[in-house]
């Protein structure tokens, strides 16, 4: 779960994160405009409004003069972006202006839960702006961590090690161990899986966070009505609404078999198999453990939203599921109608066969077996051109 | 024989009654397991499958003797549930999260909390959403369906749980029965970790070979395979990639694998895995009865069962 | 530190901790009247608006009608209270009236920081109402405890256990653990060092909190400045405050020395010495460990309040502390004049020299002497009538 | 001799430059410790007293070898300060807050966090609000007046600093010496206590005897007596009764005495004391005196000094 750049600052604003001056504009003059408003030596012209125009667009243009804001938002307003994990494409319509001041010093910053030792891993590097992936290639052995003790929190003497092993000068110390202190608040607070500040920034002689990024995970949703509310503000996360309300997993592939899974090492091992065949998942739904009739039905609801699926695989191993709960989601979405592309079930485990059974008299139009290799067959029957023409 | 678990462990089902707890605590019955009571804060005092529920697990540990564990709990009642029965002094806990998954953090605050013990005094906790425990023809601590177990001599390690039946199912499908099946639960914040469970294993007269079902390139699986190259039992692994997300969905796991507390173990360990690969599904049974036809230890015969 | 009922109930409802309807008066009449108003079946009359009151006065009164809520009124309402520390009375100008339903149970209920062992210790007993002297005496092996850890909290399965030994029946359960944990929360949020709710009451079905008292030590007032204004709102607790203010312990007695010391134990010691020769402290003010000029004027004010003091000694062991330091304190408040009784000085240890020199260069009229042997000889001399005379 | 501190032990100054520090580093330097460095956030690289200054603890220690600590640090600052140099793995640390007392409850979890070493590998912290270490005649960590030590065979430890301080100065006018003297700090928080120096002083040559000074009927005390009674040394205990707050100031004290963690260890003990009584303080010398011709370990010649 991710948030957009707006919302990321509204959220860190309350936490008394030291954060950049921005704005928004909904035309390339009121963002020029902005920049008299804002102040600054220099802008950066953001589409920082929906999480997925990160994803979707350039996620920066550095400007260093009111004129080219102007036109960086020019060129920004009116992209036309799709819609992460459907079709549906839509227009840019307002861009987020940011003042920059006079840059002395840049650093790049994150935390991140540590699953296997328990502890909370702070690191930062020289490489201000990257993506994590590259600072490990380029400053792996020079990156500086901590490990933070979820018990204790993020104590001021890590900080300071931390910030003298970035090379940050004496004096200012002070004021980087309260920032830091500022965003690890923020990041156990709501209970987030990662932060990153991908610039922590000196700039005159005030720091400055840039370019932040909060994940996190389904779980911590439902007990933050106001995350879970933010992420459904943004139609355009409708997959990402979708799969926090059913506790649904959701991938978007490239393919165009519809996967629902019940686990997703489960959808790993079965994406291999169907790749055998020559066949991609166009996306893969993971049920989890416990997947209620509805959930079911909102996991089919999503695959089906893809227009270019060509059949839907259900392959589920119940444990703590059921499949007779599977089955009742099964029937009322086909009960419902509006299924054109052909449907595969495969079950086994808890209730098999009350599962199987109940689908098999209830007449709806699903191939069905206990198999996971008889069902990789029936989906290979429903491409009647080959398996191969699939895009 | 088997490893933790076997049809003499007294087992006590927190959140008994319940409607999954009846559920499931009615398949451990049918399999053999000796439940021995429910607790529940709200039921405590009744009679439930003929076996009475207290309302505190020190009072059931008390009076029963349990010393293993299933406790059904929702999200949010759940870290309580584990500290309550580790805190009585149970050792083998399997926690089953009922509606909403519980949140990582509170994961993060159960693990750091079993560090107050010793490694050797640890609790075995597997889960919140594991699968449990099943020692095949003897007892099961969990969710599993057990008619898709087989007896035999493989001892199978999980954090998948519907991959692990998968693999199961196609093992006794294939004439190749399992020992113990042990699925530690999504997310790898338990704090039981499959090296704990490979030992048992290779102290396992009953286990021949061992199946580990993970993820490529976790810390865990990388001090697995180190684990693996120096045992004598043979470890294979069924690792398939997971489709990773698209945007900045994995950023936590990136961070994590580069820099995590056992980020530099792992780059030492990935060079010299003692495990051997499972390449598809498809190759599962037959990897699996290559690995059985190795194994020579303890004077046995060599053989796919016996 | 100690804060009176009223203010203790302002404090808790903020953490929803279940607390009877109360109400003020300053008449009988009122008092009676009340009674209508916040509702109940009986009634308990305190004179909780100042912490000393309820050392001073019968601190609860039971009363089953609105009449006798007004004849205890009438009795406590005009009393007079010793300001404690002080020889100072005062009129007692208010009282408090508590609404009680029908008891169907009651439980005593404390948390204490154990410094022992660096957890938090939750006792219960069904003596409600008693001092915790009288249950350890009288319930010893039924008491029940729990021991929690600071860095987790008090989890509610130890409520749960809790409170099932103490015999609360099941269905009370969720109600106890919630509340509890609203105790709990505040003891640790207010960094208290004790918190005993004297009545854990069922009242109908309801559980309400009687009778609570919390304290405090001084090194959380600091960090607390809505509890440190609560305490100076009182000014019948200036030996409190002035203790606050300058980091001062401070122990009234019955005897006529005005003894001031670094450190409990050597206040002990001293006051063993003293006992020795027929004298007892009027009071014992201990400087702490890094006592300046400012913090020894004020305890001099502080022993030198009591009107009864016959004669001054101030015994000094200084480490941290600096004779020189001290003594700076002394020139100043015999300078100040009005000092009547005689005073005797002691010092060792760091800067013993030049606090003697000094002392006895600036002339003020102390006796002075580096050993405490001496010292005591002088207080001795100052009873020209004899030690056995002092009172 | 002389227990955990002797004039080879480098030690740092965490606060040094500050107005205390450099006061009391001075005191140290004028009675023969090894002071290598300070540690001061703000003033790292600087100079002082002819020592680096350095900015954080890890640094210092890599630099210069320290194995033991003085912090002055404000209140607020104190438990960041603490955890600091015991992560950089100082093992002997005398913490001494200024302005402001630190809350118990920050001590509390300073003790706490020191739980995650084994007992054996645990730092002694004297403190917050203690004397110190001083070994006489070698070196001196702390707050004391170096001038009221001599030296010889009693070991003195004691919570209390000024009477400790008082309990010396006797001892010295009436020509008995001492070997070491730890102020363990106020409060009993610090979670160093009496029997670990008791069990240092047991097995320190130079200690004949040891002088205890604390509080009566405390759970501290107590295990010490218990401890006592089986040492070869003799310990002699000074324990003067303090005056009872009036009011209802001692709840926590009574509730913890009476049902804490260590209370009915306390009951036992308080029954077979092994230790010797020092009446008052005017019976100090002439106890600690007697106790000294008791002591016959270690082959030596009973006597006063030596």
């Amino acid at each position: 779960m991710e948030l957009s750049e707006v919302q990321t600052v509204e959220l860190l604003r309350e936490y008394q994160v030291p954060l950049p001056i921005s704005g928004i504009a909904d035309s390339p003059d009121a963002a020029r405009d902005l920049c008299a408003e804002i102040g600054g030596r220099s802008w950066v012209v953001k589409a920082g409004l929906r999480p997925d125009e990160r994803v979707a667009l350039e996620p920066r243009i550095e400007c260093t003069s009111p004129d080219a804001v102007g036109r960086a938002a020019a060129a920004l307003l009116g992209q036309a972006i799709e819609v992460a994990g459907t079709e549906v494409e839509r227009a840019l319509e307002r861009v987020m202006v940011e003042s920059v001041g006079e840059v002395k010093g840049e650093w790049y910053l994150a935390l991140a839960l540590d699953r296997v030792s328990s502890r909370i891993v702070l690191l930062g590097s020289t490489l201000a702006g990257q993506a994590v992936a590259d600072i490990v290639r380029k400053a792996g052995p020079s990156v500086v961590r901590e490990s933070v003790d979820p018990f204790l929190g993020l104590q001021p003497f890590q900080s300071r090690r931390f910030f003298l092993a970035l090379g940050l000068p004496l004096e200012l110390l002070p004021a980087a161990t309260t920032a830091l202190a500022c965003l690890y608040r923020a990041f156990a607070d709501l209970e987030a899986t990662a932060l990153e500040v991908s610039r922590f920034n000196l700039e005159g002689a005030t720091l400055v966070a840039r370019d932040i990024t909060i994940l996190f995970d389904h779980g911590a949703l439902y007990r933050n009505p106001r995350l879970r509310g933010m992420i459904e503000q943004t139609d355009s996360t409708w997959p990402d609404v979708a799969a926090a309300e059913w506790d649904l997993g959701h991938v978007s592939m490239s393919g165009t078999v519809g996967l629902i899974v019940s686990g997703t090492a489960l959808g790993a091992a079965t994406t291999e198999l169907l790749a055998e065949q020559g066949l991609t998942p166009r996306g893969v739904v993971d049920l989890g453990t416990e997947a209620t009739a509805e959930a079911v039905m909102a996991a089919l609801r999503l695959v089906l939203s893809h227009q270019d699926v060509r059949c839907v695989l259900l392959n589920v191993f119940a444990g703590f599921n059921r499949c007779d709960h599977v089955v009742e989601g099964i029937i009322r979405t086909m009960e419902g109608g509006d299924v054109v592309p052909p449907v595969v079930v495969r079950l086994n485990g808890t209730k098999v066969q009350e599962g199987l059974s109940r689908l098999r008299e209830s007449g709806v139009a699903v191939s069905s077996t206990a198999s996971l290799d008889e069902a990789i067959a029936m989906v290979v029957a429903s491409y009647p051109d080959g398996t191969g023409s699939q895009r | 024989m088997s490893i933790l678990l076997d049809e003499d462990t007294p087992v006590l089902v927190y959140g008994l009654p319940g409607i999954q707890a009846d559920f499931y605590a009615n398949v451990m019955l049918d399999y053999g397991t000796k439940v021995v009571a429910g607790v529940s804060p709200r039921h405590g005092g009744q009679r439930v499958l003929g076996r009475p529920v207290f309302t505190t697990t020190d009072e059931c540990v008390r009076e029963t003797g349990a010393t293993a564990a299933i406790i059904f709990a929702d999200a949010d009642s759940m870290t309580d549930a584990i500290l309550e029965v580790a805190d009585a002094g149970i050792k083998l806990i399997v926690a089953i999260s009922q509606g909403h998954r519980v949140t990582v953090w509170d994961k993060i605050g159960v693990a750091r909390f079993l560090e107050r013990w010793p490694e050797s005094e640890r609790p075995v906790l597997l889960g919140p959403e594991a699968s449990g425990i099943l020692s095949v023809g003897q007892a099961m601590i969990g969710v599993m369906s057990p008619h898709i177990f087989a007896r035999g001599p493989v001892g199978v390690v999980t954090r998948a749980a519907s991959l692990g039946y998968e693999a199961v199912a196609r093992l006794t499908a294939a004439g190749i029965g399992q020992s113990t099946f042990v699925g530690l639960g999504a997310d790898g914040v338990s704090g039981t970790e499959y090296v704990e469970m490979l030992a048992h294993f290779e102290n396992d007269p009953a286990t021949e070979a061992i199946l580990l079902i993970g993820e490529p390139g976790g810390p865990a699986e990388a001090e697995a395979a180190a684990f693996a190259a120096g045992m004598l039992k043979p470890v294979v692994t069924f690792l398939p990639a997971r489709p990773k997300p698209t945007g900045r969905g994995a950023l936590a796991e990136r961070i994590v694998e580069a820099f995590g507390d056992q980020a530099a173990g792992r780059i030492r360990q990935i060079a010299s895995s003692g495990m051997i690969p499972v390449p598809h599904l498809g190759e599962l049974t037959r990897t699996v009865a290559d690995s059985l036809t190795r194994f020579t230890g303890s004077g046995r015969p060599k053989g796919l069962s016996q």
